[in-house]
C-alpha cells in the first residue's frame, strides 16, 4: 500500500453513491482563542518549560530591540521587527526535534534564532551581506523566505519526502496573515491534506499585512477556519500566551509524527513595532490600539503567572535579563565589524558549474577590479 | 499670462499626479494593490488618493497578486480602467499567468471586443540596497508577450506623461518604474503637466556623433553620465532613451546608429535573454552596413540580483559603459 | 460609506480585544447534498420550470451528442462533453437575469448555449477557428476559459465593478473540482468575501480532474466546506438534479443581488463521457462505476418526476426531442461548411494599433501569401 | 557478441524509456504531476511508471501547478531529485514565482548549500493543431532566468541522453519537449540506450558551407528540410541544432558561422524578445567581421499564438527560411 492510499477515499456525496464522509465538527476551531496563563489550564503546565520559555521570550525582546537599534546605526539594511510576537517566534523553535525542520518566513529570525541559529548569520540577509547567511541543513532552518507564502510548498514536499524515505520528521512552516491569501498557501495546505504529509501551520494572525487591517485581507470567522476546507484540524490559540502556543503547537507536532497529518494554528497576536523600520505605522493604526495590546504582551502574561505561582523572583527575572544582554552585546559588537566580501562571489554558486558566459563575466569583472574600477560606482 | 515658477519634483510625484489627474479626469479609472490606500503604497505614489477618491476608487486589496491582477481583468471587462499596483517586481511574478494567459491576449482572443485598458504598475530594478526579491528587472518576460506595451520611464516629466498615456490607452500597459530614480528630481511644473506623450516613441537625450548608447529607465542617468566622461576621451556620444520597449521606436534607434556607425545597449536587466539581445539584433538588421563594429551590450550580469553589498559591482557603470565604447574598433578594421 | 467598509470588520479575537465574530454555523454546507426530485420539495417545485428544465436537458443532451459526433468527423479539433452534467450546465444559465454574466469553464460551452449563445459561436474555439467565436458583451457570457480557475477573480472583479457602478448585476462563475485546487480559486474567493461581491461560485464535482480522482485532489469533507475558509455559505447540491441545482443557485443570485456576498456551491455529479473525445476514460474508471451514476442521469430522474407528477406525457417528451433534433441537424449543416479564414487576421486586434514591427510582419505574410506561399507548408 | 536490430522509436517513448531508466537507477528520482500517475501523462510520456514504481515515486498530485513546483522545491531540499511534469506549456505560467524566485536561485542564495536538482518537463511549442494555451512557446522567459539551464531535445536520441542528463544534474533545469516531436521516429534501440550527453554542447546537424541555420527542437527538422530544399537554389546550408539554450555553445555556434559568414536563426517562439535576438547578437559580437551579412532571425510573428486552423501561417516554415537565406546578401556588399 503507497502512502497515497492510506488515508480514506473522499467519495463523491450524492446518490447513487452516499458515503459516510469525514466529519467536519472535530476540524473546526474552538470559538475563542486557546489560552493557559491566567486559567485552570495554567496548572497543569511544566514548571521548567515556562521558565524557559520565559527566558527565551526575555532574549527574544532583546534581539529584536538590537536588532531595530542596529538599523538606525546603518548596521541592518532593514529589520522586520517581531516585537510582541515573541511568543510564537520562540514557540515554534521549541516544540520541534533536533531532526525536524523549520521554515520560517521573512519575519521570523527570531524563530531561527531560537532554534539554534547564530544571530549574526539570520541577520546577513538583512545586513545586506549574502542573501542566506546560515547553511540551512546544520540546524534544519529553512532560507527565510522573502516572497509571501511560497515557504508552504516547501514544507509540505519536505515533509512528505522525509514521510517517503521512512523518516519522522516533521515541518513547521511560518506565515502571516497577509501570507493566508496568497494561492500558494491554498496549494500547500491542499497538498499537505491530500499527501498526509507531516507539516504544522503556524499563521501568526498579527491584524496587518504591512497597513492592511484583517478584515480587509479575510471575511473568515477565523483564519483557522480555513482549516475544514482541506479536511485538517484548525486551531485557534492566543498567540501572546506562551505556553498555550506552546501546547497547541506540540499537540499539531505529535499529531503529525504520529501520521495523523496536517494541522493548521492560528495565533492570534500584535506587532507592536511597525513593519519594519522603514516604516510608518501612524499611518494606519492608532496608538490607543497599540496600547491595549501592549497590556497583553507576552512577556508581562507569563511573567506574571510564573511570579505569581512563585516560580520566578527578582534573581530569576535578572538572571534571564542578563543572558539577554551578553546575547545583545555579542550580537552587537559581531555586527559593528564590516563584513569582508568577495566582488567575485557574485559568479559563485549560480550553477554547480559556471557556464561559459559566467566565466567570461567573471573574467571581466576580474579585470575591472584589477584596473580599479567599482561598477556603478564608476 | 503669469509666468509659473517651476518647482523641482520627484518622478514619484510625478506619477502621484498622473494618477490624479488620471482619476479625476475618469471616473472609471481605479487605483487597487496592496497598501495603495491608507498607507499610499510603499513608495508612497498613491498617497492621497484614497482620502480624494475613496477607497472604492484606490483599494487596498487582500495580499494576492493573481487575485489583483485578475479581478483587476474583471473590472476592466464591465469597462473599468484599472490601474493596479504591484508592491516590487519579484511579487508580480504571482500574476504572471494572469498576465501571459489573460491581459496580454483577451483582445487578440476575442477579435477586439473585450479590450482590457488595464495599466500594471512595476517598481523594477536595483541600485536602492534592497534585499533579495527587491530588485529584479523583469522586462524581458513582459517584452516576450505579444499584446503587451512595456513603458518606462527615466525623466519626471516622462514619468507623468507616459502614466498618463499608459492610463489612456486601451491596451494593457506594463509601466515600469525605476526604482532608483522615485526620488530623483527634475524642473517640473506639477501645476502645470506637460500634455500626454504617446507611447512607442523614443527620445535622444544627448545628441553626440561618434556613437550611440541605447539604454532605458534606470540606465538613462547612467549613460548620461558616461556621455559626459566620454569627452574626456574624446568620444561624442549620443544617448537614446526608449522610453518604449514594446512598441519599439525602430525608426529613432536606426537614424541615430546610421548616423553614429556604432552602439551600445546599456541595461541593468541581465544580459543573456535580456532586451539588449533583441535590440542588438534589430539594429544590427537594419543598419548592418552603417555598423563600424557590432552592437555591443553592457547589461548586468547573467546572475541572480545580488546582495545589496555586491550589488555596485553587478550594476553596469559609467566605467563599464566607457570601456565598452572603447571596444568599438575605433582603431581598424580586422 | 464605501462599498468597503459596508460590512463588520473582521475583528483579531484575543484578549484584549475579544469581539463576537461572524458565526460560521451557518456558512457549512448540509451533511447531504441538497435533492428536490424524488423527494418532499418536489412538490413545491413550479411544473412549469420543471417542464422548461427538462426540454433544455434532452436539448444539452443532444448538443452534447452531436458535438461529440463532429469530433468524429473532424468538424472539431476536440470536445469535452458535459454528457452527464445538463443539469448543472443548464440551471447555471437559466438562473441570470439577462443583465447577469456567466463565467464559464472550457467544458461549459452548453451553459453558454443555453443562455443564447449561437452553438457554432460557442463551438468556434473547439473547431480551432478561432479563440472566441462569440462577442462576451451579447449574452454577456465571458470567454470559454482554459487555464483553469483563472476566469474566477475576473468574475469577481467584474461584479464587482458592477456593484461599484450601482447595478445590480450577478456573476456566476463555473469551475471543475480540479479547478478548486488551484490558487486562483482560493485569491477569488478570498477577493470576493472581502469586497461582498455579487459572485455565485458552481462547482461542478464531477469526480474527475481528467484522470485524478477527486480523493486525491483534496481531502476536505466536501468542496462546500471550503467556504466557511472565506465567510461565505458554502451549499451542497445534488448535481443531477436540475431542480435542486436550479433551487440552491437561485437563491445564491437573489442572495448576492441583495448585496449579501457571495456564495460557494458544490454540485456532486459525474463526467459520464471521457474528459475530451481523446482522451480513454478506461484507464482511469470502471465501467461498473459509470453504470452506477448512468442511473442517477439527470434526465432520467428529471422525466421521472415530471410522469409520475402527470406533468409530461409521451407527446412532450417527443416534442423536446424533436426541438434537440432540430437544433443538432442545423448545428451539424453549420458546422460541415468550411470556415473561410483570413490569414491576415492573425494581425488583428493583438493591439488597437498594430505596432510598427506587427505592419512589417503583415506586410511579409501579405506578400508571402501573393506569392502563393503557406508557411509552414511550403 | 550478438547484434541487436535496431528499431524505430517514437521520442517519446525515450523520453519515457530515460525516466524509467533514472528512476530504477537511482531511487531518489521521484515523478509528479498532473495525471502523470494511473494516465501515464497526457502525452503518455510517464506511461507505466506508476505501476513499475508505485504512486509515491510517480504521483498525481492535485491540480496546481504552484504547488507542484513548490512542493518539489521541498522535496529536493529533502534530497530527492524531483522529474516535474507540467501539462503544457501555458499551464507552467502559476508556477513562475516557484521557478524565478525559488528553483533559479535557491543554490546562489544559500552560498551552494541547498542545491536544487529539479527537472521541470514541459511540453512546448505549436504544431499539433491545440487551442489556445497549448502551443505556446515560452524558452525566451526560462532563458532570461539565471540559475536555470534549458534544454530542448530535437532527436530520439538526444531526448533520452538529455532528459537522463538534465535528472542527473545537480542544478535545476527546464526541459522542453516539442510537442509535435513526440510522436517522431528515430532508428534508436530502447535496448541500449546511448551514453548520457553533457548538457551545453550543439551539434552540427547536416554540414554546408554557404550559411548557417542556428535552430533547436521542433525547428530542427524544418530547417533540415530546408537546407534539403536549398540545394536547388545552389546553397549548401549548415544546421547547427542548440539543444542547450542555457549554457550556450558559443564555440559551436561561432566555429560555424565563422566558416560559413552568413546565418539565419530559426525558431517558433516570437521573434521580439525571443531567443533569436541574444542568438543573433552573441554570433554578430563574436564573428563581425566574418559576417558578409546580418545574422537574419525567422520566427513566429508577435503575436499569442493563434487558432489552428491559422498556425500554419505563423509557424517558419521552409518557405520563410529559404526567403531569409536569400536576404542574406549574396550579391554585393551595400
Ligand atoms: C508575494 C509577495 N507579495 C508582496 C510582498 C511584499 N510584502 C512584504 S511583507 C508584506 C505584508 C505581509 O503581511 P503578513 O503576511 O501579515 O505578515 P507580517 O508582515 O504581518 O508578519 C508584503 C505585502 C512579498 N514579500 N511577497
Ligand atoms: C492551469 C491549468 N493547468 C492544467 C490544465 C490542463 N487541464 C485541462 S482540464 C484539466 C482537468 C480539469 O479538471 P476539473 O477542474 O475537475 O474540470 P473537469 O474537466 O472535470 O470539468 C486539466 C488538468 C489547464 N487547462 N489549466
Ligand atoms: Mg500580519
Ligand atoms: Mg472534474
Amino acid at each position: 500500500m503507497t502512502v497515497m492510499e492510506q488515508r480514506g477515499a473522499y467519495r463523491p456525496t450524492p446518490p447513487p453513491a452516499w458515503q459516510p464522509r469525514t466529519d467536519p465538527a472535530p476540524l473546526l476551531p474552538d470559538a475563542e482563542p486557546y489560552r493557559v496563563l491566567g486559567t485552570e489550564a495554567a496548572a497543569k503546565a511544566d514548571p521548567e518549560l515556562l521558565r524557559t520559555l520565559y527566558a527565551q521570550l526575555i532574549r527574544g525582546r532583546r534581539y529584536n530591540a538590537q536588532a531595530t537599534a542596529l538599523t538606525k546605526q546603518g548596521r541592518l539594511a532593514v529589520y522586520p521587527s517581531s516585537t510582541g510576537q515573541e511568543a510564537c517566534e520562540v514557540a515554534a523553535a521549541l516544540v520541534l526535534e533536533e531532526r525536524d525542520w523549520l521554515f520560517p518566513s521573512y519575519r521570523d529570525t527570531l524563530a531561527a534564532v531560537a532554534r539554534g541559529v547564530d544571530p549574526v548569520e539570520a541577520l546577513t540577509l538583512l545586513r545586506g551581506d549574502w542573501h542566506t547567511g546560515y547553511d540551512p541543513y546544520e540546524h534544519r532552518v529553512a532560507p527565510l523566505c522573502t516572497p509571501l507564502a511560497t515557504q508552504l510548498p516547501h514544507a509540505v514536499g519536505l515533509a512528505h519526502a522525509a514521510r517517503l524515505k521512512g523518516d519522522d520528521v516533521v515541518a513547521l512552516a511560518m506565515v502571516g496573515d497577509g501570507g493566508t491569501s496568497e494561492g500558494d498557501f491554498h496549494e500547500a495546505l491542499n497538498f499537505a491534506a491530500v499527501w498526509q504529509a507531516p507539516v504544522v501551520f503556524l499563521v501568526q494572525n498579527n491584524g496587518f499585512a504591512i497597513s492592511v487591517p484583517l478584515a480587509k485581507q479575510t471575511a473568515a470567522p477565523t483564519l483557522a477556519h480555513k482549516a475544514v476546507g482541506y479536511g485538517m484540524p484548525g486551531r485557534l490559540v492566543d498567540g501572546n500566551d506562551a505556553a498555550a502556543v506552546h501546547e497547541v503547537l506540540t499537540d499539531a507536532v505529535r499529531h503529525a509524527r504520529a501520521g495523523g497529518g496536517p494541522t493548521l494554528v492560528e495565533a492570534v497576536t500584535y506587532r507592536l513595532d511597525a513593519h519594519t523600520n522603514a516604516d510608518d505605522a501612524t499611518r494606519y493604526r492608532t496608538d490607543d490600539e497599540v496600547e491595549t495590546w501592549r497590556e497583553h504582551d507576552p512577556i508581562a502574561l507569563l511573567e506574571r503567572e510564573l511570579t505569581d505561582r512563585g516560580l520566578l523572583d527578582e534573581a530569576g527575572i535578572q538572571s534571564a535579563r542578563d543572558a539577554a544582554e551578553a546575547m545583545a552585546a555579542d550580537l552587537r559588537a559581531r555586527m559593528n565589524q564590516d563584513p569582508v566580501l568577495d566582488p567575485m562571489d557574485l559568479f559563485a554558486d549560480v550553477y554547480a558549474e559556471p557556464t561559459p558566459q559566467l566565466r567570461e563575466q567573471q573574467a571581466q569583472l576580474r579585470a575591472e577590479l584589477a584596473a580599479g574600477q567599482e561598477g556603478a560606482h564608476r | 499670462m503669469t509666468t509659473v515658477a517651476v518647482k523641482p519634483a520627484t518622478m514619484a510625484q510625478a506619477l502621484t499626479r498622473a494618477l490624479r489627474d488620471a482619476m479625476a479626469a475618469d471616473p472609471a479609472v481605479h487605483v487597487l494593490g496592496e497598501d495603495v490606500g491608507t498607507l499610499g503604497g510603499v513608495f508612497r505614489v498613491t498617497d492621497g488618493l484614497a482620502k480624494e477618491f475613496g477607497e472604492d476608487r484606490c483599494t487596498d486589496t487582500p495580499l494576492a497578486e493573481a487575485g489583483i491582477l485578475g479581478t483587476a481583468v474583471g473590472m476592466a471587462m464591465y469597462g473599468l480602467r484599472p490601474v493596479v499596483e504591484m508592491q516590487f517586481d519579484a511579487f508580480a511574478y504571482p500574476a504572471f499567468e494572469q498576465l501571459i494567459s489573460h491581459v496580454a491576449r483577451m483582445r487578440n482572443r476575442t477579435r477586439g471586443k473585450m479590450p482590457l485598458p488595464i495599466t500594471v504598475r512595476v517598481p523594477y530594478g536595483g541600485g536602492i540596497g534592497g534585499v533579495e526579491h527587491h530588485s529584479d528587472s523583469s522586462e524581458a518576460y513582459y517584452m516576450a508577450t505579444p499584446g503587451l506595451h512595456v513603458v518606462t520611464p527615466a525623466t519626471v516629466a516622462d514619468a507623468y506623461g507616459l502614466l498618463r498615456a499608459a492610463i489612456a490607452s486601451d491596451d494593457p500597459v506594463v509601466f515600469l518604474e525605476p526604482k532608483r530614480l522615485y526620488w530623483s528630481k527634475d524642473s517640473w511644473n506639477p501645476e502645470q503637466p506637460q500634455s500626454v506623450d504617446p507611447i512607442g516613441r523614443a527620445v535622444v537625450r544627448r545628441p553626440g556623433r561618434s556613437a550611440t548608447l541605447i539604454t532605458y529607465g534606470p540606465s538613462v542617468p547612467v549613460c548620461l553620465e558616461a556621455a559626459e566622461a566620454a569627452r574626456a576621451e574624446g568620444w561624442d556620444l549620443e544617448v537614446v532613451d526608449l522610453r518604449s520597449l514594446v512598441p519599439f521606436d525602430d525608426e529613432t534607434v536606426c537614424a541615430s546608429v546610421r548616423r553614429t556607425g556604432r552602439a551600445v545597449v546599456v541595461h541593468e536587466s541581465g544580459g543573456f535573454g535580456g532586451p539588449g539581445g533583441e535590440i542588438a539584433s534589430r539594429v544590427t538588421e537594419r543598419c548592418f552596413h552603417h555598423l563600424e563594429a557590432p552592437v555591443l551590450r553592457v547589461a548586468g550580469f547573467d546572475i541572480p540580483y545580488p546582495p545589496p553589498m555586491l550589488e555596485r559591482h553587478h550594476l553596469p557603470g559609467v566605467d563599464r559603459i566607457l570601456d565598452a565604447v572603447a571596444r568599438l574598433q575605433w582603431e581598424a578594421e580586422s
